[in-house]
């Protein structure tokens, strides 16, 4: 090593990020595709008879129009910020996990159930132990998920589908049993210990799910550029031929990338029932696992881009809200927005393929 | 008497790379005409210019009086020219007769296929083709394969079929069977092009032999009083057994790879060993087994049978990983999904197969600074041309794409090196580089096993060279008593 | 409970700058406001369709309206917040699964009334829930149908088990229907949304024998009334709508009179004043009861149900009033299987 | 157990029709992810349909417009751009929730509720047959959809085996380049296939609106559409196969169901988990003895 080369290798480290955001005009394809997203939205806002602007200046205003609403966006953005960030890591590795849903609702389960069997200890035990049994709750279900796959060769939309719908029901079943609070009026836990609620963040309604995930995210990516576990599974996702070709263990890398993604769906689980809810609730999760995709696809499955994809969908389904409050816009325009947005960058970054 | 296909002066480029150089080529009916040549002497090239696959850059093609310009291969096919690809366009998963009827408009929308079953029996007897219309393709051997796309050609009237490299993946017995079909074809009055590289197969079908090497004709003529010896003279070149590069005679040392009774599908059983100091050359028609023999070596194949060792330490059932650490470095013919990562950078790619190990990485992480440092010896080493490490690989040359894989199994000062098609696709200049680059590794001592369909290449650098056929080695001679008569013959597949 | 009010105003420059830049005009402050949160849309002909038109009902009482449907779970505080914040006197969220969020966001606006339809529980000075009694409800239809019954098998189809206001009707419906000589089964569908799947719940209640079928879903309830129609028993729906899918199956719908139950506490919070408790309507609260058996409009009962019985169900009603007669459910009358 | 039967039968008939629908685009290399997105799609196209003229029969034409629609979409993104199929998949679903749900309330003229009370397709006996005990109930006295259902598997097979355009699709799914060197377009036959795999899957969606409940409600599909999807997995892409299956997780419901009644000691929440993990089990026996076509899942060249 010559004496310049850690300044040229900083730089070119920095070249390296930039260009692989950049690589292919990524970036930019993105973008024309959320534009396009938008327009469509804009049509079919006018077709229902009101003014498109309008609309978005209230998905704007409601998104980030005051203090606390910048705050309620982030705390939205948390759990997909995790989750997609999981859900990135295994598209990598060219491994389909739809299963994301199902890991936070179990994630969520196993965080209440840590954080009510620590009544009494101090939030600094509490909290971490409940979000580590969260995150080993996801796990074991994408585990399962990746020992049905690997063992009996199943297609793992398939199976982490399926474990999506037993996932919900199993959630149910423990709300209706054991994690149940009696003579409530709903599906829901008892109130988490206050000492297992997530604090809140001075000055901003913003709990301290975000700042975990964000770390997250960022150790992701770190593991996925740093580490060498990172490295063969962005070589499987590529090709698997090469994947074998440098010794890499296909089930191997397999079970890393579902397990890590599990944990993250269930951190972000057991954030939402923490920080969110503050107990653990019928539905909590629903929706959360396409969302996870849409967030991992516009991130273009780089953990540090999903930063403003989950940014990107946080704001905009929080400012949803406002704008059916305010104009009375139906919310699932938002849906449409998610769905679209997600054809379009598919198209926008297979066609260089 | 007038002509079935008439091409004239066809050229065509690949940017500076003149593929075919004004060929002029023509077939009676009734006629059986050899195209000989090496690989990439430009045989593929003429045909896919015949089949309407790529235009021309100059030149005229008239078949049956007519001219064919612009066509595409619907249009080569309704004028009557069938072409047989050396790998089979059938779908394994359906029977005959569904392959027959596939995109056939006399099967009908609504498919006849007592009919069809019925007119495939019978050109089947007619032509003594044995096929069973309701047998399922993929339950039939190559041959029979084979002959399915000889009854689809027939079947849609095809006048002229291009057979190319027909033999290649037949058993002996099959190739008998092959040329009495097409002796068949030729009494019925149709036009048949040979591609092969078998000059024994050549001479017993061919009416006359067009021979062609990098992109042009140099020979042309009646198989009447033509020799093998001729033939490979014409397809090799004169000057094959002079190597380029000066070679000292090695002085082996003891055996650093062997290879005993060693057993696998694809493969007959094999016994061999590569001493210190050597290059081994496996010269061969593709197809015979190389690709087995490789990657059951690299350890991306189960072993049937038998014993591999490095060092004398058995990798027999070794993982990949485990062979890397005996010192066995592997340069795979797939370049394009193997032995690179075209979507990511120059370094990485350097790093693919050493990522846990200095300067590469350590422990469970990367060392991005070192492996970027030593990315860029290993750019200037090589002479690899890319603007610098981050650079993506896929975005390179094909020669700067195989120095990347030279530099990584190199640097690696292996024990044993397996290279196979180490040059395909470069230029002169790169398979030079290539070339002195294993000189040196040999020097240093490494075993080296050099497999390719090049045979010039092959008889640059070995110091014994072998010639497979069939999953086995037909005859292996040291380098200084080479007869490229011989070589021919072996490559043809006749045991010595 | 734990946001700090003052935190709203001590954030960073940058922020209130940012968001100064967004804040909409103050709202008039004379105004008065009503807003729903829905957990499902306002199109599923049921239960949130029920939940709109509460909404539109408080219109005569004064109350401008706004709504927002198929509001997610983890939604719900900040939807909640977004109305407080915009001034809306009340707030209410059509489920009890509300009360959990309402509980968080209420000490932030000590002003609004937050209620939840068909809660349990008031949990803040300003949270309360309302619901009508179920187990009343449930028992009168239990003795309907027993009476009704040939076969002396009825049903009942449900969603969420172990949801309170379920348990009640689920397990009254069980407790008098028994008390009424009938055999009684109950199944719970994973979904209260899917008709189709409810549809084929029903079928096979009706298979096994039972030839009244009751229950209590959302959109799924149509296919409740789909079964019975088709083969041809009775049926008890949910608002007189599905007397119009099914004359001459459907029995009697429980027409919820939320208008009424809310209209009271509207105009009270109106003059100021704040509740956090659970208020129960049922025939012990005459002259508001929360609900009503309605066949349709001028009518209590399907023709076909004799005078004695619908005798029986009156007196019912009486012994409910009087408080003579109490049903009081528990999980296990509440059971699923028969 | 008539009556069980029957009950299997309703349950399957959606996913049936669904399935028959993936059939064609599987089996022409692109996978039906997009299954729960064409059937939600058509039960709505159906919905309104029938809702605007009332007649069911309008909306039963307009059903598979609906799921062709997003077919369409499908084709394009996957095959057009070569996107992976399964998010393909993924996003048209979620697409079709979002779009069902606001057409519906534009529709509805500024975010009113719709009361839909739809006309339903009643049953149709076929005289003499129906009148045969147990099977004359059970089979011939269905009503149309289901019928068309059994009638499309037969069609359906029919059609992949007896037809130049069944075997090039067949090819197509297995082996494009066989196809593309006999003439055929593999781009143009695997766009046509989705395509028309939405539009029978959504008359499988049309089962729901127009046969069974008479109504269109948000997301009223349910995952019946993934449920589909197995079913032709483990039918192994045959039409009949894939009946049968559906067939399997029809009684699989129908027993959920009737389990619940026996008073077993465990919630209904476990009870539910039946009909899925049946499905699971059934994939894992399957393991990989299930053959996916040859060539799914993969773009085609982009020459091409």
């Amino acid at each position: 090593m010559s004496d310049a080369a850690p300044a040229a290798d900083q730089t070119a480290r920095l070249q390296t990020r930039r260009l692989r955001l950049r690589r292919d005009g990524l970036g930019s394809r993105i973008g024309v595709a959320l534009l396009l997203s938008l327009l469509c939205a804009a049509a079919l806002i006018a077709l229902a008879g009101h003014n498109p602007l309008e609309a978005f200046l209230a998905i704007v205003q409601g998104a980030v129009g005051s203090q606390h609403q910048i705050g309620a966006s982030l705390n939205r953005t948390t759990p997909y910020l995790l989750s997609g960030a999981g859900v990135a890591l295994c598209f990598r590795a060219g491994i389909i996990n739809i299963g994301a849903e199902g890991q936070i609702a179990v994630g969520g389960a196993g965080a209440a159930a840590a954080a009510l069997a620590l009544a009494g200890a101090p939030s600094l035990v509490a909290i971490p132990l409940a979000l580590v049994g969260g995150a080993l709750a996801g796990s074991l279900w994408a585990g399962l998920a990746a020992a049905i796959h690997l063992g009996r060769g199943v297609h793992e939309v398939l199976v982490t589908l399926l474990l999506n719908f037993i996932a919900l029901l199993l959630v149910q079943q423990l709300l209706a049993g054991p994690l149940g609070q009696p003579g409530a009026g709903f599906l829901q836990s008892s109130l988490m210990p206050r000492s297992a609620w997530l604090s809140h963040l001075a000055g901003f309604d913003v709990h301290a799910g975000i700042l975990i995930a964000v770390v997250a995210a960022a150790a992701l990516s770190f593991v996925l550029w740093w580490t060498r576990f990172g490295f063969a599974l962005r070589v499987s996702g590529s090709s698997r031929l090469a994947a074998a070709y440098a010794g890499f263990s296909l089930a191997r890398l397999t079970w890393g990338a579902m397990l890590t993604a599990g944990a993250l769906a269930g951190l972000a689980g057991g954030i939402e029932v923490l920080g969110m809810h503050r107990r653990l609730i019928e539905g909590f999760s629903l929706g959360f696992g396409f969302k996870a995709v849409t967030v991992a696809l516009l991130g273009a499955m780089e953990p540090l881009a999903v930063v403003p994809a989950a940014l990107f969908v946080g704001l905009l389904e929080s400012g949803s809200l406002a704008m059916q409050r305010q104009i009375g816009v139906p919310t699932a325009l938002i849906t449409v927005i998610e769905g679209l947005t997600m054809l379009f960058v598919l198209a926008a970054t297979a066609a260089r393929r | 008497m007038s002509m079935m296909l008439d091409m004239r002066g066809i050229v065509r480029r690949f940017g500076h790379v003149v593929a075919n150089d004004a060929i002029d080529l023509d077939v009676a009916a009734g006629e059986i005409v050899g195209l000989l040549g090496e690989n990439g002497s430009g045989k593929s090239t003429l045909m896919k210019v015949l089949f309407g696959m790529l235009p021309p850059d100059a030149g005229t093609i008239s078949f049956r009086g007519q001219p064919l310009t612009g066509h595409t291969p619907a249009a080569a096919m309704a004028a009557g020219i069938a072409m047989i690809h050396q790998h089979f366009m059938l779908v394994d998963a359906m029977t005959v007769a569904e392959n027959v009827m596939l995109g056939w408009r006399d099967a009908g929308r609504l498919l006849r296929r007592k009919e069809m079953a019925d007119r495939i029996r019978d050109v089947s007897r007619r032509f003594g083709l044995d096929l069973d219309p309701d047998a399922r393709v993929a339950a039939l051997s190559l041959g029979r394969r084979q002959r399915v796309e000889i009854l689809k050609a027939i079947l849609r009237n095809a006048e002229l079929l291009v057979l190319d490299e027909p033999t290649s993946n037949l058993a002996s017995a099959e190739v008998a069977e092959l040329l009495t079909v097409l002796r068949r074809l030729r009494q019925e009055g149709k036009g048949i092009i040979f591609i092969s590289h078998k000059l024994p197969e050549v001479l017993e079908i061919c009416d006359k032999v067009v021979v062609l090497r990098a992109g042009r004709v140099t020979g042309r003529t009646s198989v009447a009083g033509a020799s093998q010896g001729m033939l490979a003279e014409m397809m090799i070149g004169r000057d094959v057994t002079a190597p380029r590069p000066p070679m000292v005679a090695s002085s082996p040392g003891p055996a650093r790879l062997s290879v005993k009774d060693f057993l696998a599908p694809g493969l007959a059983r094999l016994s061999f060993e590569i001493r210190r100091g050597e290059i081994f050359g496996v010269a061969g028609v593709d197809g015979n087994g190389q690709i087995e023999l490789v990657e059951a070596l690299a350890g991306l194949r189960p072993a049937g049978s038998g014993a591999i060792t490095i060092d004398g330490h058995d990798v027999t059932r070794a993982s990949v990983a485990a062979r890397l650490t005996r010192g066995l470095a592997y340069m795979p013919a797939d370049r394009g999904t193997t032995a690179l990562v075209k979507t990511m950078s120059v370094a990485e790619n350097l790093m693919l197969r050493d990522s846990g190990r200095p300067p590469y990485g350590h422990g469970l992480l990367l060392t991005r600074g070192p492996a970027n440092a030593k990315a860029r010896a290993l750019m200037a080493d090589y002479d690899i041309r890319a603007r610098d490490p981050s650079f993506i690989a896929g975005r390179l040359s094909g020669g700067n794409q195989q120095k990347i894989v030279v530099a990584r199994e190199l640097d690696r000062r292996p024990a044993v090196l397996i290279a196979h098609q180490a040059a395909w696709g470069l230029d002169p200049g790169a398979t030079h580089f290539v070339l002195d680059r294993m000189l040196a590794l040999r020097e240093a001592g490494a075993a080296i096993l050099y497999v390719s369909s090049e045979l010039e290449e092959v008889l640059a650098i070995s110091d014994r060279i072998a010639v497979m056929a069939r999953g086995g080695f037909a005859g292996i001679v040291p380098r200084g008593e080479v007869d490229p008569r011989q070589l021919g013959i072996w490559m043809a597949g006749r045991a010595a | 409970m734990t946001l700090k009010v003052s935190h709203r105003w001590g954030g960073s420059l940058a922020a209130s700058l940012f968001a100064s830049l967004f804040q909409a005009a103050p709202p008039a402050a004379a105004e008065e406001k009503a807003a729903m949160l829905l957990p499902g849309s306002i199109n599923d002909q049921s239960w949130n369709a029920l939940g709109y038109s509460i909404l539109l009902a408080l219109k005569p009482h004064g109350f401008t309206t706004a709504y927002t449907e198929n509001v997610a779970d983890s939604d719900e505080a900040e939807a909640l917040r977004g109305y407080a914040t915009q001034g809306y006197n009340i707030v209410m969220g059509h489920s009890g699964r509300f009360v959990s969020a309402m509980e968080q966001v209420a000490p932030d606006f000590p002003k609004t009334q937050f209620i939840a339809v068909s809660g349990n529980e008031g949990a803040a000075p300003n949270v309360m829930s309302i619901d009508w009694n179920n187990a009343q409800f449930g028992c009168q239809l239990g003795v309907l149908a027993a009476r009704m019954s040939k076969s002396k098998m009825v049903a009942g189809v449900y969603g969420l088990e172990g949801v309170p206001n379920i348990t009640a009707q689920a397990g009254g419906f069980r407790i008098c229907a028994t008390k009424a000589g009938a055999k009684v089964s109950i199944l719970y569908v994973k979904d209260m949304e899917d008709s189709a799947a409810a549809k084929e719940a029903a079928l096979s209640l009706i298979a096994q024998g039972a030839d009244v079928i009751t229950g209590k879903l959302n959109a799924a309830e149509a296919g409740l009334v789909q079964a019975a129609k088709e083969k041809h028993v009775y049926v008890t729906g949910r608002g007189v709508d599905q007397t119009k899918m099914a004359p001459d199956a459907v029995l009697t719908n429980i027409v919820e009179d939320w208008p009424a139950m809310f209209g009271k506490t509207a105009d009270e919070v109106k003059a100021g004043k704040l509740f956090g408790n659970f208020v129960q309507y049922g025939y012990d609260t005459a002259p508001v009861t929360g609900g009503s058996l309605v066949y349709d409009a001028d009518k209590p009962f399907n023709p076909v149900v004799p005078a004695a019985v619908v005798k029986e169900l009156d007196d019912m009603a009486g012994q409910f009033k009087a408080g003579t007669l109490k049903v009081e459910p528990t999980r296990e009358d509440a059971r699923g299987g028969s | 157990m008539i009556e069980f039967l029957a009950a299997a039968i309703r349950i399957a008939t959606p996913l049936a029709l669904a399935a028959l629908g993936g059939i064609l685009s599987e089996r022409a290399g692109v996978f039906a992810v997009g299954l729960e997105g064409m059937m939600l799609a058509g039960a709505f196209a159906a919905a309104i349909g029938a809702w605007a003229t009332s007649e069911p029969i309008a909306g039963l034409l307009l059903a598979p417009l609906g799921g062709g629609v997003i077919g369409l979409a499908v084709a394009i993104v996957a095959v057009r751009f070569r996107a992976d199929n399964m998010v393909t998949g993924l996003a048209v679903n979620v697409l079709a929730l979002g779009l069902t749900s606001y057409l519906m309330r534009i529709l509805a003229s500024g975010g009113r509720p719709v009361s839909m009370r739809l006309p339903l397709l009643t049953a149709l006996p076929i005289p003499a047959l129906s009148d045969l005990p147990v099977i004359g109930p059970l089979l011939f006295a269905q009503p149309p959809l289901t019928y068309l259902t059994a009638l499309g598997c037969l069609l359906m097979t029919l059609f992949l085996n007896r037809t130049q355009a069944g075997l090039t699709l067949r090819a197509t799914g297995e082996n494009p380049e066989a196809v593309f060197a006999s003439g055929g377009h593999p781009a143009r036959v695997r766009m046509l296939a989705v395509i028309a795999c939405g539009a029978v899957a959504g008359l499988g969606g049309a089962v729901l609106t127009l046969q069974q409940v008479g109504t269109f409600t948000d997301g009223m599909t349910g995952g019946r559409g993934y449920m589909a999807l197995a079913a032709l997995i483990v039918g192994r892409w045959t039409p009949w196969g894939a009946a049968a299956a559906c067939l399997v997780f029809g009684a699989a419901e129908a027993f959920e169901l009737r389990l619940q009644s026996f008073g077993v000691p465990v919630s209904s929440y476990v009870v539910q988990m039946a009909p899925y993990l049946i499905a699971l089990t059934v994939l894992a026996g399957l393991g990989q003895s299930s053959k996916l076509p040859a060539a799914i899942g993969q773009p085609l060249p982009s020459t091409r």
